[in-house]
């Protein structure tokens, strides 16, 4: 049994696994399968400032090896979060990131200041990647200037780990990162879903009621990993991997790139144990090859 | 509701009618109680253009045998490989899934289903009927090969059929049956099938002042509530139709224009 | 049957399906599978100003549904194509295109204006998006003043029909198609592949030669189906549109989003009769839905 | 030369050796004229992870029954699907592709094959005899599992057998074999296998100054020449091993240190 255990910032993850935003709930929808706290950190679904009904049905296509979604940061708010989802999942033997996201700086902000105050969470993660939101979202993650400064504007009221997770629909990801590490960023994130669309040819018709979405799973996967060893090679401050993790040899493939930690999203879904099947290969690839630690693997590429 | 991942294997499958298959899965380990309306959410292996899993109604339990049954349409390649399952294969499963339908106060309800939209039906005439209740089940489709095994519901209720062809039964949409005539009679509406079906139905049953229970089938990705993917839109906001339904009554359910 | 003809600047298609360069050969690869003369334009593979052997091996993996390539422009040079491709492919009967790539702009310049000469050569596409060479290459289509100056002098010195094939590796690609299309490209094609990578995790080394390389396939379909619909929302000049096609259905899709023709590339390889059957595949659409021509359907989605 | 796609009728999947299946597919159209080192490109139908085809050789070819054989050896899962094919299943391939062996010059001719590396051997073997020459195969493997039917070359050759662990055969590496001590009668050495061992063998050819072939199985996406994927270094610049290979002079083919 290989020491699995990463630091992000000031979190000390039992293991670099975690399931990324959106496709996991708060926790508790896993919570029939496996020990939810046997994650190296739960990352919830998006919240913002306010309540938010997200877009409109259809959301989602399947689509080769991945699929389309829009679902548009549907929560109910922060102060619903504190009050009614925070009690919920704070029993967790894990750290729960909260991932934050709104239309504006002044949101952020918002949102972020709130969280603070729960002890439970110990780390948030700024989605400045949304694509399926017509005002801010992707917007902030696609240029340096807008990226710092959102990360600017949270970095001055949020004092634990923040982590700013990256849009991958830019031509120089490691520019924005890099933007973001310098106005204080403890941790980046990325890839977040790449812009994608698709068309009912019989109707003539979007298969999305936002006309795009956003693309994950397997299908991005050699995308992802490409952004995660440029991003890891730009920047000082460590790097979650994830877009299109299935199994533990993906994960071990954004390790070896460069990231300190890995986030499984879609995969959730077609096989809902997948977290633990990925922390349990980490480990057996680690005992196969003799190390005594996850850190002997991370960016241990030999490019 | 505890959900289970289980392993099932294939005991039967059964072309029914044309395209349209039902197989007997036996589960490896004890299966849970399982509730009508609620689905599971099939791994298609060896599908190159299926990745995500693939919601279907639970069609029938037997607990003495451990075996579960579905009824499956093929209307693309996930349902294919489903349907061409053979005995002995294995077949991965999240369930139960959804809520239930409901049971009803009065004594005399109709279910209608349409299509493969009976599905869920089998499993709730059953269950109606075990409670002391009178069932009348309704089962529309297009042609005679629409209309899946009608014999299996006579134990538990009537049974009155309609065809768009007139192949069998009463020719029409399943609005026009008879049953309808004196609707007033069942004190709950049981629907699930396409959707101008339903709202049709649905409305039927909100002008005459019966309570009203659809079962919707929105695209899933994930079947547990973790993605909201497949919300559908109630007067209280968006709902999971996978966690929150897939059984709604229609009064919750917006933009289902129940007075027309 | 329908009529399947579209124009792309000087050039009459006989029908709007063409297979992408560098999955293709010059032609004669697949004479043995049907008449290669039934395809509305051939696309030849990367000519440049000089011989070029590409990158080493191993230059390809496959990934989820998609393939990675660096085979970097392996080709003889323009002086080669000319005295001996070019009379070898010149008695097909459709328009020959040939793509045009080099590292610098006196390159892309020196092979265009020699190829003007050449009467069968109807149209060149500028490649200014291969992502898997060290210079040029990518970096020309990923900033709009790199693109639209190797398309102004281009331009100046040929005189046919000019398409600029872009790369999806933006953050804009409207933006970038608008700026050639200001200097006087006829036309213009998307996507070229994206950038991606994957890992040997046993050898822990990356799996191609030149660690990182160009993703296509269908995993790549929704996102360049997104971004020839914002492309051609953005120009007035026809656009070409390709990833991931595989069939008629997705080929429609393109041509919905506003794709006034379309290419397909690594379809080829696992269907070499892809490229015959996606045209009576569009024919057997037309008229299904009764359409006399495939101009009524494109650009035809209901957004 | 004619490439054709054609669909294939499995008739026959024997496991010869654990992991190893030999696959007897008869052709639905007249098969072509095929010449040993040619290969097929396989599809792969209902493997989500196998997107592109597969490059097998040929294994055998009978024009009586209008059927070609393949050998398969599973490493991942296009070959895991190609070798649960059943009889009965169809199987759509590209061929014939690539070069061939050429014919030697002189009377004695030695063939090396390593593991799966065997594969073209067989056709080789006839081909050869078939001229009137002087036969000797030489098989090795890690262990016997790794001997792949070593009696089908009785009829065309001499045998030879190595294996790593001494189960079958002469004990070590295929180059420790006997045939090497008299090496210099032959007037031709062929290999395939992987390429620590067809240097090997190149390297006492070139030093014995006897012409040598080996077969590249390098990395496919079209086997047809059309990208430039599978590409070899030889002295002449870069080749595809699909259209100018698979087979090559060992002296055409840089990098390969003959000398050593
Ligand atoms: C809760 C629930 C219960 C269901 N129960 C059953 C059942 O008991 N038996 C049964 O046969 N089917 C049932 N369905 C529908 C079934 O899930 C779909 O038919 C199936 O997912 C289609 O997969 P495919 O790969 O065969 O088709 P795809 O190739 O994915 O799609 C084929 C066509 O069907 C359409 N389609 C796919 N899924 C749906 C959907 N959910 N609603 C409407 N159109 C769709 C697609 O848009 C496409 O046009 C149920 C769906 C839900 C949500
Ligand atoms: C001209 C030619 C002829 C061949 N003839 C035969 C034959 O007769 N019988 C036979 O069993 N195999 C043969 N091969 C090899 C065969 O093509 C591969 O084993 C097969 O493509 C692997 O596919 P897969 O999906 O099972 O494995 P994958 O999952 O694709 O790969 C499994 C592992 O094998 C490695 N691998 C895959 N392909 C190759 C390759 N071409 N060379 C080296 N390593 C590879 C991968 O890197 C990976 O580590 C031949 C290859 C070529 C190029
Ligand atoms: C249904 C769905 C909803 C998502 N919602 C969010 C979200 O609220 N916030 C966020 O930052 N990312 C969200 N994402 C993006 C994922 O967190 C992840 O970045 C992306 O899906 C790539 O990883 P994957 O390929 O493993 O899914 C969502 C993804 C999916 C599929
Ligand atoms: C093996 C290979 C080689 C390619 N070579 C070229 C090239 O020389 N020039 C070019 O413009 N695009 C080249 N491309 C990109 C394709 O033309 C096309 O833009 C891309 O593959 C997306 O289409 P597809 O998904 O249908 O393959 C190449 C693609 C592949 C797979
Ligand atoms: S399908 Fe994911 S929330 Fe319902
Ligand atoms: S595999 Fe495409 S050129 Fe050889």
């Amino acid at each position: 049994m290989a020491d699995l255990s990463v630091d992000i910032g000031t979190l000390h993850l039992k293991n670099p696994v975690m399931p990324a935003s959106g496709t996991y709930g708060y926790g508790p929808e896993f919570d029939d399968f496996y020990d939810v706290s046997r994650l190296g950190a739960i990352v919830t679904k998006a919240c913002t400032s306010k309540h938010r009904e997200g877009n409109r049905y259809p959301r989602m296509v399947e689509t080769p090896m991945g699929m389309l979604n829009s679902v548009g940061l549907q929560n109910k708010g922060v102060d619903y979060f504190i009050s009614t989802i925070y009690p919920a999942v704070s029993h967790y033997d894990t750290h729960i990131i909260v991932n934050v996201s709104d239309s504006t700086v002044d949101g952020y902000v918002e949102v972020a200041g709130k969280l603070e105050a729960l002890e439970k969470i110990t780390a948030i993660e700024l989605n400045i990647s949304c694509p399926n939101v017509k005002e801010g979202g992707m917007a902030f993650g696609t240029s340096c200037p807008m990226a710092a400064s959102v990360t600017k504007a949270v970095r001055d009221v949020y004092h634990k780990t923040l982590i700013v997770k990256l849009s991958p629909n830019v031509t120089n990801i490691a520019e924005i990162a890099r933007a973001v590490e310098a106005e204080g960023a403890d941790s980046v994130s990325l890839i977040n879903t790449l812009l994608g669309m698709a068309i009912d040819i019989e109707k003539r018709s979007p298969l999305l009621s936002t006309i795009t979405g956003g693309l994950s799973g397997p299908a991005v996967k050699p995308i992802a990993l490409r952004m995660v060893w440029q991003v890891a090679n730009a920047v000082k401050i460590p790097v979650i991997g994830m877009g299109g993790i299935s199994n533990a040899s993906d994960a071990i493939e954004f390790l070896l790139a460069g990231a300190t930690a890995v986030q499984i999203g879609t995969a959730n879904f077609v096989d809902p144990m997948v977290c633990v099947r990925v922390i349990d290969g980490i480990n057996e690839y680690l005992d196969r090859h003799n190390c005594k630690s996850v850190n002997e693997i991370i960016g241990a590429l030999r490019a | 509701m505890t959900k289970f991942i289980h392993d099932f294997k294939v005991l039967q499958n059964r072309e029914v009618s044309k395209g349209y298959h039902v197989l007997v899965l036996q589960c490896l380990q004890q299966l849970p109680a399982i509730f009508p309306g609620q689905f599971a959410q099939l791994l298609v292996e060896n599908s190159p253009s299926t990745y995500l899993r693939r919601p279907i109604s639970i069609y029938d339990v037997d607990p003495v045998e451990n075996t579960i049954s579905l009824l499956v349409k093929v209307v693309g390649s996930g349902t294919a490989h489903i349907s061409a399952l053979q005995e002995g294969n294995t077949l991965n499963l999240v369930y139960p899934l959804g809520n239930s339908f409901s049971l009803p106060e009065g004594k005399k309800v109709l279910l209608v289903g349409g299509g493969v939209g009976i599905a869920p039906m089998l499993l709730l005439s059953k269950f109606i009927h075990s409670h002391g209740k009178e069932v009348s089940v309704l089962i529309g489709g297009r042609t005679s090969a629409d209309i899946i095994e009608p014999d299996q519901y006579a134990k538990y209720a009537t049974v009155g059929i309609t065809t768009e062809d007139g192949s069998l039964g009463h020719k029409g949409l399943v609005t026009t049956h008879s049953y309808f005539d004196s609707v007033g009679k069942y004190s709950m509406i049981y629907a699930c099938g396409p959707d101008p079906m339903m709202k049709a139905v649905a409305g039927i049953a909100t002008r005459a002042g019966i309570p009203c229970e659809v079962s919707l089938e929105n695209l899933m990705a994930c079947g547990i509530g973790a993605c909201l993917c497949c919300i559908a839109e109630t007067t209280s906001g968006n709902k999971t139709t996978c966690v929150d339904g897939p059984v709604f009554n229609v009064k919750d359910l917006s933009g289902w224009d129940r007075s027309k």
